[in-house]
């Protein structure tokens, strides 16, 4: 696909795997590796198939869970000695605990943000820059919206290949011109509503691409009621 | 000096200033007042300000005080202002923003190694906003580059002074989700294994 | 709403901003509140500083109002920043600005007919300084634009309206000089130059 979305993904493979932790209801010291690894290429391959920038680092990591995979199917008499004290899920469940912390602590900083905007110090410049800035809030995460997609490709079905048979550039602008067009006569919709009546999965791609690359350009915006909730997309 | 009079001085300093001023920038003015007196005069300040309920307050923040609003205007300031909210800061951002003021002095890679993936643009755009600093370069290979918070930092969560932020154990352990910790807690190891095992093959 | 919350708020408006806020501006906040009401409240919060000799006051200036220090914490203040004293205008600036606030709307072949002099580089740093803006072009030949004062003109000084400038009658007689006006106001070009040329070798 000649179309690439310069969205970034500001997540990283540690915020995938906590993801699917949660939304999985998962213990984390427990970790069934080969559900998680399973379930993460499946995203990982959601992300190539919309040829969005998936880094290095992702792949590093799903080489780290497919190696853990395949030591804990090893027969005990084949792992060395140190090899079979160690959890080889030890390591990946440190770095997990560490990094979701500090993710706790990003959470406490952020409520002290949100609180801060109540107050107003005697500062003209500061009025002046706020009434310039409408902070932009992604505030469900690109693995809601990929799970999200996710859900609407396996409603249609079969897994038919994709083809590459359109020109791409110019079906992303009609596809962002057609949900602007929606979001006028409706200023918020379900995420799931901008694919009703889509039944080839190269359109639906397309659709994807289309809101991504509106969330880029800061047309829309999209909300989660609660965690792992329905997806609704608003006009920004 | 009398003290009223000094009283009036800080009242003045900290009304035209828009950033924290410190204790010592104060007595630095007022020189013959010693840092006691300028405490309990600031306290003074604050307890007047709170029992007249005046709509500003004299709040402790980034090792200094600061007159702003109190919060229960913020909706009617907003609606003056025309905003809904300020820029806020991306999850990314506040994530590699804990890294630094938990775990300063640090390094890009220690950052990285925590969240594990590369932080070089949001250290950029966390150094144009001032809210983290370059202190130095560590003595070993490639002498990397040091970061730390700011005081802009302390100010744009409104906190006084590091030590304010949450203990590293308080911080929750693992899930946020309770519940489903507890359907799998009772798990052990070798039943994991197991239930890999069946994944695997089911 | 009850009056004494209305107040608060008005109070919250008032001290977060540092522009001079209108009447008009805080009823387009409160709403409900009627004019007369914001303008005896504001009066009211007027008093209270005043009676409680806080260090700031209530000031009605450029149309609206603005809380600022009482002038006799100037010289702590500028400890505190040091400073000596605010960027002052130059005699240049402040000449064609007084021009330009008693002539407006006026074009710049008139404040150089008064002046004497080019006023080209003048009327740029005044415009820099929004002291004076461009209100549109006068319909004579070479359409020149016509200038006029700000608000903040009148916040630099301190002047609730353009009424409040000294009359042209009050002024003492030669400085900004309406004979001399009169007189080049008929002037041709030529005078003009023969002025300057005075001016210069004398």
């Amino acid at each position: 696909m000649s179309f690439k979305v310069q969205l970034e993904i500001f997540e990283g493979p540690l915020d995938l795997l906590l993801y699917l932790i949660k939304k999985e209801e998962l213990d984390i010291y427990h970790i069934p590796i080969a559900r998680i690894t399973e379930q993460y290429l499946e995203y990982i391959h959601i992300m190539k198939m919309l040829n969005l920038d998936v880094a290095g680092e992702f792949l590093v990591m799903a080489a780290t869970l497919m190696h853990i995979k395949s030591r804990l199917l090893l027969p005990e008499e084949e792992l060395e000695e140190e090899e079979l004290e160690e959890d080889p899920r030890a390591e990946l469940v440190k770095q997990l605990i560490e990094y979701q912390k500090f993710k706790e602590a990003a959470e406490r900083l952020k409520a002290k943000e949100i609180e801060q905007e109540e107050i107003f110090t005697r500062s003209g410049d500061e009025a002046a820059e706020l009434s310039q800035k409408e902070g932009f809030l992604l505030e469900a995460s690109l693995f809601d919206l990929l799970s999200a997609f996710s859900n609407v490709l396996k409603a249609v079905g079969e897994k038919e290949e994709f083809t590459e048979i359109m020109e791409e550039e110019t079906t992303v602008k009609e596809k962002i011109r057609n949900i602007m067009d929606m979001l006028r006569v409706k200023a918020s919709l379900n995420f799931t509503e901008f694919f009703v009546g889509l039944v080839n999965r190269v359109e639906m791609v397309v659709t994807f691409l289309a809101l991504l690359e509106l969330i880029r350009l800061k047309e829309i915006k999209i909300r989660q009621a609660r965690r792992f909730g329905e997806i609704r997309v608003y006009k920004q | 000096m009398e003290l009223q009079e000094a009283r009036a001085i800080i009242e003045a300093l900290l009304f035209s200033a828009d950033k924290p001023i410190s204790v010592e920038q104060i007595k630095e003015v007022l020189e013959e007042i010693d840092s006691k007196s300028i405490q309990s005069l600031i306290k003074n300040l604050q307890d007047e300000y709170e029992s007249q309920g005046r709509s500003f307050q004299l709040v402790e923040v980034a090792g200094g005080f600061r007159m702003s609003t109190r919060p229960q205007f913020g909706p009617w300031l907003k609606k003056f202002y025309k905003v809904r909210h300020r820029e806020r800061l991306t999850a990314a951002s506040l994530e590699t923003l804990s890294i630094i003021a938990y775990k300063q002095p640090v390094i890009r890679s220690e950052i990285e190694s925590i969240r594990g993936v590369d932080v070089a643009g949001v250290l950029h755009s966390l150094l144009e906003k001032r809210l983290i600093r370059v202190m130095g370069r560590k003595m070993i290979l490639g002498r990397p580059l040091i970061y730390g918070t700011t005081d802009e930092f302390l100010e744009h969560f409104g906190l006084r002074a590091l030590s304010e932020l949450p203990k590293m154990e308080e911080l929750v352990k693992p899930q946020i989700n309770t519940d489903s910790h507890r359907n799998t807690d009772k798990g052990t190891k070798d039943d994991e294994v197991k239930y890999i095992a069946t994944d695997e093959h089911g």
